[in-house]
């Protein structure tokens, strides 16, 4: 638990965090944001591509269809748990619903480089969980919302679009897509930008993260104890439920902590983008406080370490 | 009238949120403006500070010379589909150019 | 009055140095107005050319829609405070708004 | 006059790609304007969309505070020279100012 | 040729290509754009100063003096077509001309990127036929365009500072200097940046030309098919052209297919921005067209490949 | 020294001024110049933050006690000088004074650099120099600016916010702790980006640097043939008075040398932020002018030798 406190990354966002809270006039260009963000995402593609190239095609078919099942899984039960017990208003509890069911690819990769650390190996194929698991949520939250909305028609073309086009998935599943053609020989040329400066480029990026995040804190106060207990709670919970969808799809010990990551972790680029068009009514405060301002840091600091002794004691109970 | 001829003509200003973008270029046309210019901007208002530090917190601020009946459809059309539920803000003003065909 | 009736206002411009950013925004808020929107900008005036390189020549550019009053109290507070000491300049103008409890 | 009595002037605003911006910097002072404030834009017009994404299809914004005299030659010289070759649109508006003879 | 088009940067290239024909919200800010141009045109310039520095300098003589001849006939070629052929009036023809006889410095990065992976050598001078290519076609196109034209004196000294000044030549050339200066030894503590990156800024700033050239390729309709067919067929011909200079000027067949992908490749930084000034009345849309939308991604997918066949046919066949 | 200016850090640096004084018509996009700044600003805390895990702290206290007394006693001789002998304004004296006592992270950068190409050792902790060097000075000039002055209380609150909270400060002191915190080990996954790249990072800040210095120059004949002088008087008596500090306080030749650089080197980040709020009657243009016109291309250009040189004699004469 130290050792992923005194982890550079983790550090680098806490600097982030404390800048923000002590009104440092630190400000990250939003060119860098954006950069940073973009690099990161195609990164993570291109490397899932290369360890996809390698993998057995056949093997990825059952975590898949889990990975999905968790995704239509885990917004049901953040939009009940949202309603009944948070009292939230349907556009609301849809749109946070949606962002606990997506994934943050952040998140993701501080789990390999958590994993990478404690030496565990996982399943080369888990990039494409990542890109799986980030989408159906979404569609699930939208739907939710709509449902008897009187806000007509939903144009579903458009959604569709704005979902598998947003930036995100069209990065990682473009870089997954680029890595698995090009193959591990010929990415030579390009590894020493996109891996090996990927871990330095992550502490950047969380740095700017903290003093997003420690935006968010100021708004604590108005969302109220619920969501603080909802934004700690519900990842535990989902990321139990991805450590069991891991157990149950054959993965390693590491692949289940990767996934039960997944599931335990909130969007919030592609879910935040989504929902602003198809769901206006939603309040963007509450979910972008949970998500970052709550969910984010637990599971960057806490929430890892968590979900890899989750999967390890649900192996070992399994034989 | 020679083209050259200062000619009156309405500038409305919009900011709303960057998510807005998209939806509003398409409404400014439909509603008959000949075009449009953004920049990039943040800000304070009823909503909150916008600090422009991502996608989320940033604005764009449109300006549209267009005739006044554009402009009043402009500015109430977007009100009614956006004010609720969107961070955003409107004002027009007078304003005279040189080429009035152009606009 | 309906809020759709459109309402007359001021909107005040005002372009200084970066430095400058924070001190206004305070200000504008503390005499009354109730947002203000922000673009970065660079430019040349009486103090030189600002190209907006670096911190140290880049300017911010300050659009406010607010009260009659508000706007001249701001025009002449910021004159008062920074003018003689900093690259600043302002303006103002009429324009329309739509809800008038808004501005 | 005090210098802190409301005086009139004109506010032109350019909006043109991003070549032209020197030219025009060039321009607008020899007309007599004793100052600038340039914006990054993109936009739509009759020569399309320009996304801004590379310095072929960026614009900037300049806007000038000065005489209304200045104004009108301004505003003629940059349709003559430019109008035809270029995307550039220009409008003028009327703006009140503290201090008249800094403009 | 399949090789090629599994490069991670073609790839890269195609994602872009993709994200913007599919209307993806997939969008790199201007200053990464700028960066990222900034970046290779200084590093070109920093790595051809190394090698130079490893030149005789008596070896250059000739080849300078032959591709000089080229940047003089290849854009009189070319307007000789456009105006003939193409029935566009002088100021378009001109510009275009000045396009395709100016070169592409990344065009020239992508040639010495296949050469090293087809493990074919070349000269250590080559970037300085880069820079020199860069200018006369420029010079010759505003020339022709002004000549007879009524739209008053040309002001040579404005000209030649946009020209020589312009960000592109002057990165490139300040850049040899920078690294002849310098030498090999001395450099080593920048290179991890300026040389260990490149490749894969190069890919980074595919996507974002693939983005861009996308967007070209809705104005094709508009341009009309001459000129698809001079975008792919006046490359042909320019690289025919280099090519035989090369062979001419002594150059290995590495260093001649470097020349004749010089020859062939079109200017998309240098040339625009000095034809909007000098040659107002010329529309960009047609030189941006034919430059990023077709010959481009001609050269880079198809041409590099075919301009390296001729080299090595033309030097079997002169023994 | 010629060695020196063969170094592509400080050729980057020329060519950015001739860039700036030829007009060429390259510019850097402000976004790049902010990220930059913040990169150098983390990598050089991050680290020293390393190398101070090394070193034991007892060793810290002597050399930190002479720093803060120069960054004391470097102001107060600047200001005297400035108003006797340059007939400065208070104000105007003040600021310049707060900007040479206090020190620029890039000079110190090179100063390292330097000192690694020359092969002389020094100690692990002079990063914590730096930072102790950088504010006292800035607080000095603010005193005396203020003492008598009839602009109303300092808001000390205000201003250690500005000054301890200024990204510079906060970054490097923040850098350090992160460093320190995490160790070597910890620091290998992000050392490609923050070490591997710092070089070449210098070298496109330099070129930057030399355009915003060439900007200063055209205000050289206003600002008048004092303030040349002083730019470069000033950094060799505040050069010798750091040499002498470095060897009262024990340090070796090499961190001499580094302690004589940071008294010579003058502030262009932390000084003009707080010196634009905490003293408006100060005119910006003389002390930009001084600091990055004259004081930053002497520094390292000349500069860095000499200090070393004085170091090495006066270990030598001491013994
Ligand atoms: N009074 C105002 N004057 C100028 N801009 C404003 C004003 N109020 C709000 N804005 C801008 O409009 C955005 C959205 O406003 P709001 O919906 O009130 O939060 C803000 O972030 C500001 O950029
Ligand atoms: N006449 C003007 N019109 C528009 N903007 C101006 C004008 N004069 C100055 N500015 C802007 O205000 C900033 C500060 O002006 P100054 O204090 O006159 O140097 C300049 O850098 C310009 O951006
Ligand atoms: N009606 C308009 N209102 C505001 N800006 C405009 C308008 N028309 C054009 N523009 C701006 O001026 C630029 C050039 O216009 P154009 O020459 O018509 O293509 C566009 O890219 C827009 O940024
Ligand atoms: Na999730
Ligand atoms: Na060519
Ligand atoms: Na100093």
């Amino acid at each position: 638990m130290l050792e992923n406190l005194l982890d550079p990354i983790i550090l680098c966002f806490a600097l982030g965090v404390a800048s923000g809270l002590l009104k440092s006039d630190l400000r990250l260009p939003e060119a860098l944001y954006e950069t940073l963000s973009i690099y990161l995402l195609l990164a993570i593609g291109l490397k899932g591509g290369v360890e996809l190239a390698k993998s057995p095609p056949g093997e990825l078919v059952v975590p898949t269809l889990l990975t999905v099942a968790l995704g239509i899984v885990t917004p049901i039960v953040a939009y009940a748990v949202l309603r009944r017990l948070g009292r939230f208003d349907r556009a609301d509890a849809a749109a946070i619903a949606a962002h606990y069911g997506s994934v943050s690819a952040v998140t993701f990769a501080i789990v390999l480089s958590y994993l990478a650390r404690v030496g565990a190996s996982f399943e080369g194929f888990v990039t494409v969980l990542l890109v799986v698991l980030e989408i159906p949520a979404i569609a699930v939250g939208i739907l939710i919302a709509r449902l008897r909305s009187t806000q007509g028609p939903l144009r579903w073309g458009a959604l569709l679009h704005e979902v598998f086009l947003g930036k995100s998935i069209y990065l990682l599943a473009g870089g997954l897509l680029v890595g698995w053609l090009a193959g591990p020989a010929r990415m030579e040329g390009i590894s020493p930008l996109f891996f090996g400066l990927f871990k330095g480029a992550l502490a950047l990026f969380l740095l700017e993260m903290g003093i997003i995040a420690s935006q968010r804190v100021a708004d604590l106060r108005r969302t109220g104890a619920f969501l603080v207990g909802f934004g700690i709670g519900m990842p535990l919970v989902n990321g139990a439920l991805g450590a069991l969808a891991g157990l149950a799809a054959g993965l390693s010990p590491g692949g289940t902590t990767v996934l039960a990551t997944l599931a335990a972790s909130a969007s919030y680029i592609a879910a935040p983008a989504a929902m602003r068009i198809a769901v206006p009514k939603a309040n963007p405060t509450l979910y972008l406080t949970a998500s970052l301002g709550i969910t984010f840091p637990f599971n960057v600091i806490l929430g890892v370490p968590i979900y890899h002794w989750m999967a390890a004691t649900l192996h070992r109970m399994a034989g | 009238m020679s083209p050259r001829d200062p000619t009156k003509r309405k500038l409305v200003t919009i900011v709303a949120e960057s998510a807005l973008e998209g939806p509003i270029a398409k409404e400014i046309k439909r509603l008959g403006a000949r075009g449009y210019t953004i920049v990039e901007a943040r800000g304070e208002g009823s909503r909150g500070v916008r600090q422009g530090t991502w996608e989320q917190n940033s604005n764009v601020e449109f300006q549209v010379v267009c005739s006044e009946d554009s402009a009043r459809a402009i500015m109430s059309s977007l009100y009614d589909q956006f004010y609720e539920d969107y961070a955003m803000v409107a004002w027009a003003a007078d304003v005279e150019i040189l080429r009035g065909d152009k606009f």
